[in-house]
């Protein structure tokens, strides 16, 4: 079993979910109000009021298939907005 | 007892609890407001403004000033961001370029209620229809500068995406504040019309309680735009003195407009302060989402790092004495 | 100008906040209350309601009117939710049966104050003690819900836990909004008791700005509401009838009621929103705890997707000219 | 050392922290206002303020006797009410 | 109605509301006032205490009485923390005496405004310029507290670091909470000598609904406070004991030393609250940055847990008693 | 490729960020308001509002070589004003 976690700006939030769903991930969790630096920008949580909005930190549990599935357009939306996924070991307790 | 406008203008509430905020930061106080309670207050001064200039709208009716006055509102705000643009373009590329003009385009109501206390305090009356003019300023300037990324940008623009015209409308009139601002003032003028009952029960809320918000999000704004002013000064000289000339440039056109309409010493200074003033809310938002290519640095520490500052400060008081000069000239 | 009820209900603040918000979603606006905002206005609804309620009934004493009224509200939010879980059983098992049939034996605060707004707009009189019904008619809808799983569920309930009536008790009677209004009204029963001067200093608060938050707190649930819509339709058209269908049903039942117990039409009014209200606040939050067979989006977007705003919108009007028609009638 | 994450419905925070304190973990982490969906249901956030609540991601650094010692209660207590839980690899620093 | 004075003190709605909370954890009821929206209540009541406080001092002047009050002031807030250190030195180490010291010779903000609300329904009289005691009286305590860790502790503290007398000062001044009363104490002030009409649109946001928003926060705070009382039991009976003993104490003290002043019944009061409460807002949170090797349950425990309650149910009416007792005496 | 994750009282985190800066690390996501209990203290969300502050939990994907280079100065960091740090293996998408 894998952990995906991705980092972006929760404005993209929607878009990511959707590219979830249709690989018909058994479930996903959502933490917002991250913030952060990247290569390309600093997230601050001062301006999440002006609508700019902080990021989103999405971690899902799930076979390798199912991320060699999303790996594309997973990386198609980081790469147009900004943000990070990163793959790693995970055991059912 | 006399004293110089400025010093006037500095010592209301509102901009003195903006400088609290503003010197916490410069001494490191452990002072937040943490998020969302921001949201909170932005959300209620939107709906707020909305709500009673909405009424207003109603009560004043469709004088032959109105048709005029929110017709060059629109103008300004299409102008504008050409403007900025072009100069602009000497130093960015034109994704950056493009949202910057279009931030300078648009208006900031906070901007624009601080100039309305402004005027209450001088006892200078000005008319509620105004308020129209805010709400229809804000999306034509995003509209220019999605526009001019569309037309203006390479070809082979390696990000695009999403560019098309329903996109851009959506995002211009659709985007949170701007929806809101608008649909409040909506809800005013429909309550007014029909229900004037309603007014009375709404006014605690959004009328008396209004100026203490207006303190305590001002309080917010000056950590913030401390905050955002050392970045700035990464951001370069260039931009630095654009973030200044603009509002000033803008005032200036601004109030010729004002004069050609001839609009009262009120309203002239809310036109004015309009055209000079730089949004932060609706702007921002709606370039993140379309052009990811502008860094966001530039168009947040310009408006909300300095220019909403200067205006707040210092540019109401001197676009006040530039409007009390002006105007009264003879005729064009 | 004589304009149709149901269309001066809509002209007011609270609705057409509440339709703002709705059609923010519709458009896909990306306007948003974020979390917590929602809960502040939430719990300060629940007590500004109790508060104020308190402070009627100390004034009013109890009346006549207010044991049978009171009585005949706790028999209600017991009876409603037999007959729902009677209905709902032919689709639903016993879980999500049960947890339906609470919702909607339960009430609705928002949709309460939205009825008081309506009759005061109107000029229609009511009294205090209502508040009372509201606060009593929370708990024993969950009672019922909840002995109904007991006694109906297959005895080899696999996740069965914690089904024990002190369990029952307290999921019904500290649940979090059941205990800030029950102990508000309290609060407010005490301080007019022997302490008016607080009432006067409370005002302001509680009072007056009572109207503004209901507009922004109903700005939020158009928004919640809207997005629970689409939800709603998986559920399928069963769920979709019984969310109509059922608020009418026990607005029927409701209007006899107050005939019987010869309440004036305001009060009237009030009886029979309870009533057809449905619960979004308490029964949801134990029947997550309780029964977490039954599926929360099932009693959730039923009550919160349809028939709040139902009963917001056409439902307050309905239920107004039913009881202008049935009221009057020679007696039973 | 092993990392053990836990997210489950933030109403049954009191209940897992009982059982992560009886197995006397060195310690734990709590995030809540997590959202997300599960094969079970979807988590929102903008219902939080109905008292439904949202999710709760809890993060526990201890070793893997601990973690043997808790399984059965954690799995336990997720049975009844959903939620996943799932084991890495951790180094302290 | 004669009632019984604490009787009294605990039926006014800021003291309901407070028991109300702390009952809710009792009963454990799920009812929750989620961060950060007691951070909004706690940072709107001190820029309201300090801004009303501002103008309270611009209109009266400085009398013959504000200097010797407000210099008392410093020096109960100076000598407490010594008094308290040496107390506690019995049973902790340098370093949570040190803490717990100087968090009772600060002040809670809180404590002092429900006891002006007690004077209010009493309609005893007192000063604005009580409130510059209160904030003369944060800073002093935080900085005896510090001095005492820096010459008191083992000359090898394991893990001593930024001890510098600038730390020290930058802690006790701009700590988030002394700032933010501080600085709308000028505001205020300013407001007051130059813009007279920013204080009447001002009023209804700090002045109306000051009193709803107290009551909304001693609710939360009644939460907290049962939350915390539990880990006070731990903390052992010493402790216990000198949560108790130590405010009256310092009331005592600071009642003779009213006396001395000559200060008014209403006055004499504040100033015995202010030297018999403790700080659970400044004082925590600079001892934790600066003090690490304090375990922050004890000065949390303490101050919140006990002391707090304990000023606002049982304390104020007692020392109310205690001033209307000793001032009166023949003199000294 | 590793992760870092650092868990302290957000009270640090400035001087936490000023050590990751300081070792050019690419990026970093803030996740704040957690809460939680070590062995030192326990931290609630109730107390937010006193300016105690909850935690913060800092996550960072970086090169090894770059962990080496800030072990001292977090450990350091985090000695002082309590908190953990531990690593694990993460591969980018
Ligand atoms: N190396 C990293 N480690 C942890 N988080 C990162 C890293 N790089 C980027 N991020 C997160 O991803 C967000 C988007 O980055 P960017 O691609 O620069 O827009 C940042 O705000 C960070 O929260
Ligand atoms: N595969 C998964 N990956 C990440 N989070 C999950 C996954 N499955 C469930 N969750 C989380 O666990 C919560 C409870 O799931 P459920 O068991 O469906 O109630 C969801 O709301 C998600 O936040
Ligand atoms: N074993 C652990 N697992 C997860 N989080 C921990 C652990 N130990 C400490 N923490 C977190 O680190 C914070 C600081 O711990 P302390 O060093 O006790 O001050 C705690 O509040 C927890 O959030
Ligand atoms: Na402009
Ligand atoms: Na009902
Ligand atoms: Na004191």
């Amino acid at each position: 079993m894998k952990r995906l976690d991705l980092i972006f700006s929760e404005r993209e939030l929607d878009a990511i979910i959707k590219t979830l769903e249709k690989a018909n991930v058994p479930g996903y969790t959502v933490m917002k109000h991250a913030t952060g630096r990247g290569p390309e920008r600093v997230v601050t949580e001062d301006m999440e009021f002006t609508g700019l909005g902080a990021n989103a930190h999405v971690i899902v549990f799930c076979e390798q298939e199912l991320i060699d599935k999303m790996r594309d357009n997973i990386r198609d939306d980081l790469s147009y907005y900004g943000g990070v996924a990163y793959i790693s070991e995970a055991t059912p307790l | 007892m006399e004293i110089n406008p400025i010093l006037q203008n500095v010592l209301a509430p509102p901009v003195l609890f903006f400088l609290i905020g503003a010197i916490s930061v410069l001494f490191k106080s452990d002072l937040e407001i943490p998020a969302p309670l921001p949201k909170l207050f932005s959300l209620y001064l939107l709906l707020a403004i909305g709500f009673k200039g909405g009424i207003e709208i109603q009560k004043s009716g469709f004088t032959d000033q109105v048709l005029p006055t929110l017709s060059a509102a629109i103008l300004m705000s299409l102008v504008i961001p050409l403007i900025g643009f072009l100069i602009l373009r000497f130093k960015f590329d034109v994704f950056n370029s493009a949202a910057i003009a279009a931030a300078y385009g648009s208006i900031s109501a906070v901007t624009f209620i601080s100039a309305e206390s402004f005027l209450e305090s001088q006892k200078i009356a000005f008319d509620g229809f105004m308020v129209g003019a805010l709400a229809l300023m804000e999306s034509p300037a995003i509209i220019v500068g999605l526009l001019l990324v569309k037309f203006a940008a390479p070809k082979n623009r390696p990000k695009s995406r999403k560019m098309h015209l329903s996109a851009i409308l959506h995002e211009s009139l659709l985007n949170g504040s701007v929806y809101l601002l608008l649909s409040s003032l909506i809800v005013g003028f429909l309550t007014a019309s029909s229900n004037p009952s309603g007014i009375e029960k709404m006014e605690p809320f959004t009328g008396q309680l209004f100026y203490g918000a207006e303190c305590f999000f001002l309080l917010d704004m000056g950590i913030v735009a401390a905050q955002r002013l050392p970045r700035l000064k990464k951001a370069g000289s260039f931009l630095i003195g654009f973030a200044i000339f603009m509002p000033l440039f803008n005032a200036f056109i601004g109030v010729f407009v004002a004069r050609f309409l001839s609009l009262g010493p009120g309203n002239a200074l809310l036109f004015v302060v309009l055209c000079a003033s730089a949004s932060y809310l609706a702007v921002p938002a709606a370039m993140r989402m379309t052009v990811p290519e502008a860094k966001s640095s530039y168009y947040i520490s310009t408006t909300l790092g300095l220019t909403f500052p200067f205006n707040i400060v210092l540019g109401i008081p001197i676009y006040m004495s530039l409007v009390n000069t002006i105007i009264p000239l003879s005729p064009l």
